[in-house]
């Protein structure tokens, strides 16, 4: 089991190292190839561990194993641990899945890119981080991790370096992610101050003897990392800007994998937000707040990407608002089925994409579902799902979580209104998007410059990917149902087993289920005809409402608050150092003493007169006071 | 008071007004010329000054070779440069000479002070003397006793500004010549 | 002995090459063997060395015993570790100026040994004066190397360099002298404690300015801009560490009370110099200034660490210094590299040179993001610790810190991308290479020692302050609890 | 009639030295034309060695101090090691003015015959015990010193810095011979100890007159505000002779102050240290704010001289057996410091026939290494860095002051060694530089001196060597300075 | 004692040093300058008779009469000066003899 970690683990690290030595000694295509199969080899490693936790009960399923001390000061001690537990597992077999699926599909999107194999290098090196992350045993991997994603993000995303808004936009996904890489770090110096160890197990253990205010400090850190992670609001406005990455990247790293880290951290460390009620809440609260605004905001994007970005945000949402409320297992499966259907989105937008040379304005398209019937199929699926159909694989997830919500009552039931609420929403922009983007007639544009590859709608290596990942997002939300049968729960028990008396409730009843899934089915099927009627039939016109499109537009005028409350201010705080400070004062102090003291010795130069009558004096002189001096001092 | 102090008394009054005068003679005037002259004339009434306080040998030894020697190879060398005169007060006073005036009166107030101070306890019951005091046969043996060290060195001083004095002439007959050589005017 | 041998290995061979008319070839030779046996020296002493024992590899004789002055040189663990960063980034710094080709080779490369001997002197002083020698004695080849190969300013720079420091380090002499006549023996490990803060003081504005530490630095823009490549790298990388070792060694072990008393003080410029370090290196419009004040800043860290005053704090601190030390020689060896190519290092001029240098890019990157301490890389490591320790005299140091942290990742990526992204700038010529094999061959050993160091830190904070160097900071080698 | 008991040993160096002064003004009348120089200067040489092995003798003779010769002569360890030091310094001169251009050349015996009688002055001096031997020493130094400073005679500036040397230096002694009989009007003694002995502690006039001995000291020590003389004189007279004088002068005039202060005004030490700290600070600031603007090297190493007397005054100020090993330790490398950098301020004066400006010394270190590299360790043993017995000097003298309670004249010596790195490593930087227009020697390089880099050699083994070797530095001085009545 | 104090005589010695001093600041030419420097000589000469005369020790005199020897010492080689540089027709001012300075 640890070794199937530990290969899960380092495959895709050797993978990246070894394209990244042998340079160009090794053609393009064998990149891609290396790549692939350390992602894969990774995937093979992580079923081998969990057939292995499958064979055990419950108590037995977290099994570490420790490499070599990592950090260490004294009694603090910080090993290479990877913790090998149904939830990792989970993690880890999600990563490397979908990961190896995507990565393959890249072989043949980034075909004919410029610096290949740097890319597939950069892929490596992010499942390895994103498995760092999820393996890690204890929270100082997990922010090596943390750290390591938002690197190769960073990375992937201004894969494409020459142009300007590329690197801008990889800047700032990196600075945003940082401020959370910062807020968990505080948590982790509180958690080391009080408990004087990282092991989850032993800080959790330690947890009772914190005083609360502690506990939510440290909850409220945690909380901040994973919300500037998983781009949720106040630290989202860095995703929809990072979709200047290539769309495999997108699919990888701001869809399936690691914005959900956010929701992987807050599962991980449920002791700490179970001991912080108050912070759990507001983690809810955010995930609400995140799934309607970019719900909304998604309604009037244009960009393709940008609208999945955004619905990546809101279906994100839904995750926090599981797990702030302890629904941890919904959480994991909306994180899982979100994994298969968001990719096939992205995947497939990316054929299209493809096949438009880069075009990604959705004005711009239209009436592709005539070029690309596959894609469009694999389109709907996702849609479907995405808008939570049945018996597509988010439905189920999405109604575990709404359950949930109303199961735990009171502020439950607020959080449900705003998830229902969100639920229409999604139906709608997806559908937009579906019709904008597959119905109608083929645009001009879509006629001018449409190419089909070799009589296909894509290579063999992008079709697969894009056509396992529907049967996944399909099928793959049937393994649960809510208040009927739960296997994935009873996987992930040792997880939540823990204070499962603390809670509230996390397993709602079937009534409460078969309510939530009527209403949100209601809405879904309202909002896709609504879509249908507003884009695809165009029986009712958008209506204008400037001052709310506009606002929407601006996306809620974050970005603009945030340049104009930080960026600037930064800049010219440290422009004005570098003009009034550093130059004159520091820099100059140096020189002014130096010019003083010369002004001095011109001084006692000028004294100096070259008559030997001064010099005389000055010795009669000195002579009169010391005599002077001494008959005074007598 | 009997008449031999009062007699002491005009003498030390008579040689103090001369001394002093004569000094600021040395340094007032115009031509260096008439200061040697006036030197002569400071190193005489010193010379009586150390009579009147039994230092016969230095007296006599100032009036031989101060007066009779140093001066007046002083003189020689004024006659033989043609002294130039300045005027030494002349064009009003410069700081150089405030400054100059200020330190030398600061150090005359403050000896004179020192010596007021000591006036009226130590130095105001002089020691007897013996006859031989202060005369060639007593600074003889003190030269020959306990201060032979300080005369061997004195001979040595001697002999060094002797053998400076001629490199120094020498320096300056070479250099006449050189110029000479070079047909430069004179 | 062994001590002793590295440090006169180098003036030996500093020696050798001064006395005899090598060639350029031989010269650079013969310095790079003897840097390189240094290195060697010091891994048998590594593998060696008992972390749990005494102060290992000591010699002690008498100097002059009335005033009770020994030549006394010895390691403890941390000094063992800065004593590997000296002989690594020297070797690394020599053999780049050999490849790079210097002007008067002889003369270079018998400084460049000089100051080796020099500083493995200062990183295994246990007496004040040997400790004093030593730290001067350190910046006198430094002077020359950068007034007389450096850039067009050099002559300002380095009289502005040189001053300021020994200026600094001056008060240290007269601190020395005191704490020394008091304590009677100049010996570190004899003398006792002693809780004036003058003397305190005395010591930590030599430390501050050599480190250097907020509002010291005037001199740093200036010196870090104007050196030759590799001889920056050895100021920032190497030289500032003296103040990393003398703060701990002289300043925490003998002067503890003070060093309480004086806390918030230090911890309020340090705080100041790491932010106001990276927020004008934010700015900075070229390069070098990048990496200049981000030393300030990473210095100020290093310095809070310290001041931590406890375990995790100190093993935080040797374990930045170390991570810093290697970062930033990298970085200015690149940057030499960079201006080789393109005869500039503005960032107006630069630009856009990923592109078909593969090697340059991702040594580059690999560094940049080591040194923005990216969690997971050695220099979050030491952030990491420094600040879970100085997290006991308040959140908000750590609070700060953190801050820093993305201002690090501000300053970084700016400097990344404006010589590797975007368009190629002005400056940069299309020949321009990637780098050559000999560039590769300093280069690439640093980063595997950074990357090494990533993956496995707890090497140096396991050993650095056990057995007898316990005793040195006894009164702070607790980890806060 | 008493004899006076005359102690061949104690007197031998200067006696010896005299006897070579003699021999050399023979030699300068009766050899044969060309070899006068020559003659003359072996014979000097062979004056201060002699002395010097007769000093050592005398130094490990004396393990008891004594007066001698009716107690006008001091026989201690003091004088001896200060005398040491004084023919050290002689030798290397020679060595310096084995070349010197002076005047036409036709001076050559002449000159070291003053030279050796200005060396025996000044061993003598430093062993002399009361007032008037001590003036006697004074003026025989003296006076040979003033003619040689004008030995340069076809250069102007030589002449002018002669006189002016005369005659600030006869004013000086004029106020230190003024100071000595108000000293003597006070006790009514002339030997220093019994001075000591019967000198109350507020006596009016003691107290004049040890200010009047101060300050003819100070004069002599070129400490400020007594400083004015030595800037204009070192930068006039012939660079050997500078070189004598920057060394051999400050030693015996510290060394014979020193003796002065500590047996004769024992009571009224805690004013003469508090005017010598006064003058300590003077020196430090005045000497090192003017070396700031000097072009001139010589002019440049004359302001750093006031600054090291001020240095060295730290010492004196301690008024210790600390205090006084301090001062005789730093006495030794910095004659050795001194000596050395005014001998390549010598070689590149040479070498272009007029005054040495910093910039002339550029690109020295590649064109002259030896020169060079001893330039540059001169340079920074005088800014009191590491690796030269400099930096162990001033760390001796702070130590003593600190001691001694003025701790607050560290914290001023260390400001002073702070300005003091500005030019000398102004100094060190042009060495290294090359010269973008290089001067090209008057009538082509002239050839190396062998005899000049000796000294310089010699010099630079004395200034790094006594970093590492202080402990028998350090002996020497302490069992000299202990004999002292401190 | 005959005549005055000892006192008094001290105080023509001081006022000829003082005179001297004055002599030796004010004055332009060299010679007067040196003249000066003798009356200085003699102020403190007087001073040692005065003091030989008190203590009736002739120590003093003893002094004076090597000082005497020095300041024709002194004399000497001064005059030897003046006269080398009046030779090569350096005017005879101190004033004008500053190229050495600042």
């Amino acid at each position: 089991m640890a070794v199937g970690a530990w290969i899960c683990l380092l495959a895709p690290l050797a993978g990246a190292l070894l394209i990244t030595l042998a340079g160009t000694r090794i053609s393009r295509r064998a990149a891609g190839l290396v790549s692939t199969l350390s992602v894969a080899v990774a995937f093979g490693g992580a079923l081998t561990a969990f057939f292995a936790l499958l064979g055990r009960g419950a108590e037995k399923r977290a099994e570490s194993t420790t490499a070599w001390t990592w950090l260490s000061a004294g009694e603090f001690q910080a090993g290479l641990t990877l913790l090998v537990d149904p939830l990792s597992v989970l993690m880890a077999l999600i990563v490397s899945g979908v990961g190896t699926l995507i990565v393959a599909y890249s072989i043949g999107y980034m075909h004919g890119a410029v610096e290949e194999r740097r890319y597939f290098a950069y892929m490596a090196l992010f499942v390895f981080s994103m498995l760092l992350l999820v393996l890690g045993g204890n929270f100082l991997l997990l922010l090596a991790g943390w750290g390591l994603v938002a690197l190769s993000s960073y990375l992937l995303i201004g894969f494409e370096h020459e142009r300007p808004s590329a690197v801008a936009a990889a800047k700032k996904a990196f600075v945003m992610n940082a401020f959370g890489d910062a807020a968990f770090a505080l948590a982790l110096f509180v958690l080391i101050f009080r408990t004087g160890t990282l092991d989850f197990g032993g800080a959790f253990a330690a947890l009772d003897d914190m005083s609360s205010t502690a506990v939510n400090l440290v909850a409220l850190g945690l909380l901040a990392g994973a919300v500037a992670k998983s781009a949720q609001i106040p630290l989202h406005t860095w995703l929809p800007d990072a979709m200047e990455g290539p769309t495999p990247v997108s699919a990888l790293i701001h869809a399936a994998t690691m914005v959900t880290a956010g929701v992987y951290l807050i599962v991980r460390a449920h002791p700490v937000f179970e001991a912080a009620p108050a912070i759990s809440g507001l983690a809810a609260g955010l995930g609400a707040v995140t799934l309607l605004a970019a719900g909304l905001i998604a309604l009037v994007q244009t960009d393709i990407k940008r609208v999945i970005a955004y619905s990546t945000m809101s279906q994100i949402g839904y995750m926090f608002l599981a797990a702030g409320i302890g629904a941890y297992a919904s959480a994991m499966f909306h994180l899982m089925t979100h994994a298969f259907f968001k990719a096939l989105l992205f995947l497939a937008a990316g054929i299209v994409i493809h096949a438009l040379v880069g075009q990604q304005d959705m004005r711009q398209m239209g009436g592709l579902g005539r070029y690309m019937p596959m894609t469009r199929i694999a389109f709907w699926i996702g849609a479907l799902a995405l808008a939570a159909i049945p018996p597509f694989s988010g439905f189920f997830s999405k109604d575990s979580i709404l359950a949930s919500a109303l199961a735990e009552g009171g502020y439950g039931v607020a959080l449900l209104v705003a998830g229902l609420v969100g639920t229409f929403l999604t139906a709608v922009y997806t559908f937009r998007m579906l019709f904008l983007v597959f119905g109608g007639e083929p645009s001009p544009f879509v006629r001018e410059h449409y190419h089909a590859h070799g009589g296909k709608e894509g290579p063999f290596s992008m079709t697969a990917p894009v056509a396992t990942l529907g049967v996944l997002a399909v099928i793959g939300g049937w393994i649960q149902v809510a208040g009927l049968w739960h296997p994935l729960s009873d996987f992930l028990d040792p997880i939540t087993i823990v204070d499962r008396e603390h809670l509230s409730l996390m397993e709602p009843t079937l009534t409460q289920d078969l309510v939530v899934a009527a209403i949100s089915l209601a809405l879904s099927l309202a909002g896709i005809a609504l879509a249908w009627l507003l884009w695809s039939a165009r029986r009712a016109r958008v209506p204008e409402a400037a001052a709310a499109r506009r606002t929407l537009e601006q996306r809620l005028y974050f970005d603009w608050l945030y340049d104009r409350v930080f960026y600037a201010p930064a800049v010219a705080v440290a422009n004005a150092w570098r003009r009034y400070v550093e130059d004159p004062v520091i820099g100059g102090s140096i020189d002014g003493i130096a010019g003083g003291a010369r002004g001095l010795g011109g001084r006692v130069g000028q004294a100096q007169t070259g008559l030997l009558r001064t010099y005389a004096l000055a010795i009669a002189l000195g002579a009169a006071l010391l005599t002077l001096v001494f008959l005074s001092a007598r | 008071m009997d008449v031999g102090n009062i007699l002491v008394w005009a003498i030390w009054v008579g040689a103090a007004i001369f001394c002093l005068g004569s000094a600021v003679a040395v340094v007032s005037f115009a031509n260096p010329f008439f200061s040697a002259l006036a030197l002569i004339a400071n190193l005489a009434s010193l010379a009586v000054l150390y009579l009147l306080l039994s230092a016969e040998f230095v007296a006599a030894a100032q009036v031989l070779v101060y007066a009779g020697a140093v001066v007046v190879m002083f003189l020689f060398v004024i006659a033989y440069l043609g002294g130039e005169a300045d005027a030494p007060w002349a064009g009003g006073p410069t700081w150089q000479a405030v400054a100059a005036s200020v330190a030398a009166g600061a150090l005359l107030l403050e000896v004179v002070m020192v010596i007021v101070l000591a006036a009226g306890d130590r130095l105001t019951d002089p020691a007897d003397i013996r006859g031989a005091f202060g005369s060639p046969g007593e600074v003889g043996r003190l030269f020959l006793t306990d201060h032979l060290l300080a005369f061997e060195i004195t001979a040595v001083v001697l002999l060094v500004a002797a053998v400076g004095g001629v490199i120094l002439g020498a320096h300056s007959r070479r250099a006449e010549q050189d110029e000479v050589a070079l047909g430069e005017p004179r | 002995m062994t001590t002793t041998l590295l440090i006169l290995l180098p003036l030996a061979g500093a020696l050798l090459v001064w006395l005899v008319p090598w060639s350029r070839f031989w010269a650079g030779s013969i310095a790079l063997l003897v840097a390189l046996v240094e290195v060697g020296i010091w891994v048998n002493v590594l593998r060696t060395f008992d972390f749990g024992g005494e102060l290992q590899h000591d010699q002690r004789f008498v100097w002059f015993s009335d005033l009770n002055v020994t030549y006394h040189v010895g390691l403890y663990g941390f000094s063992l570790w800065l004593v590997g960063l000296t002989v690594v980034v020297m070797a690394a710094a020599i053999a780049y100026a050999f490849w790079a080709g210097r002007d008067r080779a002889r003369a270079y490369f018998g400084l460049m040994l000089f100051l080796t001997g020099a500083v493995v002197g200062v990183f295994a002083a246990q007496d004040l004066i040997v400790f004093y020698a030593a730290f001067e004695a350190m910046l006198i080849p430094l002077y020359v190397l950068v007034g007389v190969w450096g850039g067009p300013n050099r002559r300002a720079a380095t009289l502005k360099f040189v001053i300021y420091t020994i200026a600094g380090s001056l008060l240290m002499l007269a601190a020395i002298v005191v704490y020394g006549v008091e304590q009677g023996t100049f010996n570190l490990v004899d003398a006792g404690t002693s809780a004036s803060p003058w003397l305190f003081l005395g010591f930590l504005v030599a430390f501050a300015v050599k480190a250097p530490l907020f509002p010291l630095h005037g001199w740093l823009p200036d010196a870090y801009r104007q050196a030759p490549p590799e001889v920056a790298a050895v100021l920032s990388g190497l030289v500032s560490k003296a103040a990393v070792y003398g703060l701990i060694r002289i300043v925490l072990a003998k002067f503890p009370e003070p060093a309480q008393d004086f806390l918030v003080p230090v911890l309020v410029l340090a705080a100041a110099g790491l932010v106001y370090g990276s927020l004008v290196a934010f700015r900075a419009p070229d390069l070098r200034g990048v990496v200049a004040y981000s030393s300030l800043g990473q210095m100020s860290l290093i310095t809070m660490g310290v001041f931590a005053l406890n375990g995790a704090g100190l093993n935080g601190a040797i374990l930045h210094s170390l991570a810093h030390g290697l970062v930033s020689t990298t970085l200015f060896l690149l940057a030499g590299a960079i201006e080789r190519r393109t005869s500039t290092g503005e960032f107006a001029l630069l630009g856009g040179m990923a592109r078909g240098r593969p090697a340059l890019a991702t040594l580059l990157l690999a560094t940049g993001v080591i040194a923005l301490a990216v969690p997971g890389s050695a220099s979050f490591a030491g952030e990491f610790l420094i600040l879970s320790g100085v997290f006991d005299h308040g959140w908000a140091w750590s609070a700060i810190g953190a801050g820093a942290i993305v201002l690090a990742a501000m300053y970084m990526l700016r400097l990344i991308s404006g010589v590797l992204h975007e368009r190629p700038g002005s400056a940069v010529p299309d020949a321009a290479l990637d780098l050559r094999p000999g560039e590769l061959a300093v280069l690439v050993p640093l980063v595997a020692c950074l990357l090494a160091l990533s993956a496995w830190p707890a090497a140096v904070t396991d050993r650095s302050f056990t057995g007898a160097a316990t005793e040195v900071v006894r009164d702070f080698a607790e980890f806060p609890r | 009639m008493r004899t006076p008991d005359l102690d061949w040993l104690a007197l031998s160096p200067t006696l010896w030295l005299l006897g070579a002064s003699c021999v050399a003004l023979l030699a300068a009348v009766f050899l044969p034309r060309g070899t006068r120089r020559a003659g003359g200067a072996v014979v000097c040489g062979a004056g201060f060695a002699g002395a010097l092995a007769l000093a050592a003798i005398l130094y490990v003779d004396a393990d008891a101090a004594r007066t001698v010769v009716a107690d006008t002569f001091a026989r201690d360890r003091f004088a001896a090691l200060a005398a040491l030091i004084v023919c050290g310094t002689g030798l290397l001169t020679v060595l310096l003015a084995w070349n010197e251009r002076l005047g036409r050349g036709e001076f050559g015996g002449e000159f070291f015959s003053l030279l050796a009688a200005a060396g025996a002055g000044m061993v003598f001096i430093v062993g002399a015990n009361d007032l008037m031997t001590i003036f006697l020493g004074l003026e025989w130094f003296s006076i040979s010193l003033y003619v040689l400073c004008a030995v340069g005679g076809d250069r102007l500036p030589s002449l002018e810095a002669s006189l002016k040397y005369l005659v600030v230096g006869s004013f000086g002694s004029a106020v230190l011979l003024f100071g000595f009989a108000l000293v003597y009007g006070a006790t009514g003694e002339l030997e220093l100890t019994a001075i000591g002995q019967a000198l109350g502690e507020g006596e009016a006039m003691g107290l004049a007159g040890l200010a009047f001995v101060l300050a003819g000291f100070a004069f002599k020590a070129s400490a400020a505000p007594f400083h004015m003389w030595t800037p204009d004189v070192y930068e006039g007279a012939p660079t050997s002779v500078t070189a004598f004088m920057s060394a051999a002068t400050k030693t015996v005039a510290l060394a014979v102050a020193l003796r002065v202060l500590v047996t004769a005004f024992p009571e009224q030490t805690e004013l003469w240290t508090a005017a010598a700290a006064a003058l300590a600070v003077a020196s430090l600031a005045i000497g090192n704010l003017a070396a700031l603007v000097q072009r001139g090297v010589k002019r440049m190493l004359a302001y750093s001289s006031v600054s090291h007397a001020g240095f060295m005054l730290i010492g004196v100020v301690a008024a210790s057996e600390l205090g006084g090993r301090a001062l005789l330790y730093y006495l030794i490398p910095y004659s050795a410091m001194s000596v050395g950098a005014f001998a390549v301020v010598a070689a590149r004066e040479r070498e272009l026939g007029r005054e040495v400006t910093i910039d002339d010394l550029r690109g020295m270190l590649w064109e002259r290494p030896l020169l060079g590299v001893s330039m540059w360790t001169f340079m920074i043993g005088f800014a009191g860095l590491p690796l030269t017995g400099g930096f162990i000097g001033k760390f001796y003298v702070f130590s003593a002051a600190h001691e001694a309670g003025w701790t607050w004249l560290v914290i001023v010596g260390v400001a002073a060694t702070a300005v003091s790195l500005y030019y000398y490593l102004r100094v060190v930087l042009a060495l290294w530089t090359t010269p973008e227009l290089r001067v090209a020697p008057v009538g082509g390089s002239p050839p190396r001196e062998a005899a000049l880099q000796t000294a310089v050699a010699a010099c630079l083994a004395v200034t790094v060597g006594s970093f590492f070797a202080v402990q028998p530095l350090i002996d020497l001085a302490q069992r000299a300075a202990d004999q002292l009545p401190f | 004692m005959l005549g005055p104090d000892v006192a008094w005589y001290l105080g023509i010695a001081a006022a000829l040093f003082a005179t001297g001093t004055l002599g030796v600041l004010v004055r332009r030419s060299p010679l007067i300058v040196l003249l000066s420097l003798e009356l200085m000589l003699n102020g403190a000469n007087l001073a040692l008779i005065g003091f030989a005369r008190q203590f009736g020790d002739m120590g003093g005199q003893v002094f004076a009469l090597t000082v005497m020897a020095v300041a024709a010492s002194e004399v000497v080689v001064g005059l030897g000066l003046i006269v080398a540089m009046s030779r090569r027709r350096v005017e005879l001012d101190v004033d004008r003899m500053n190229r050495l300075r600042g």
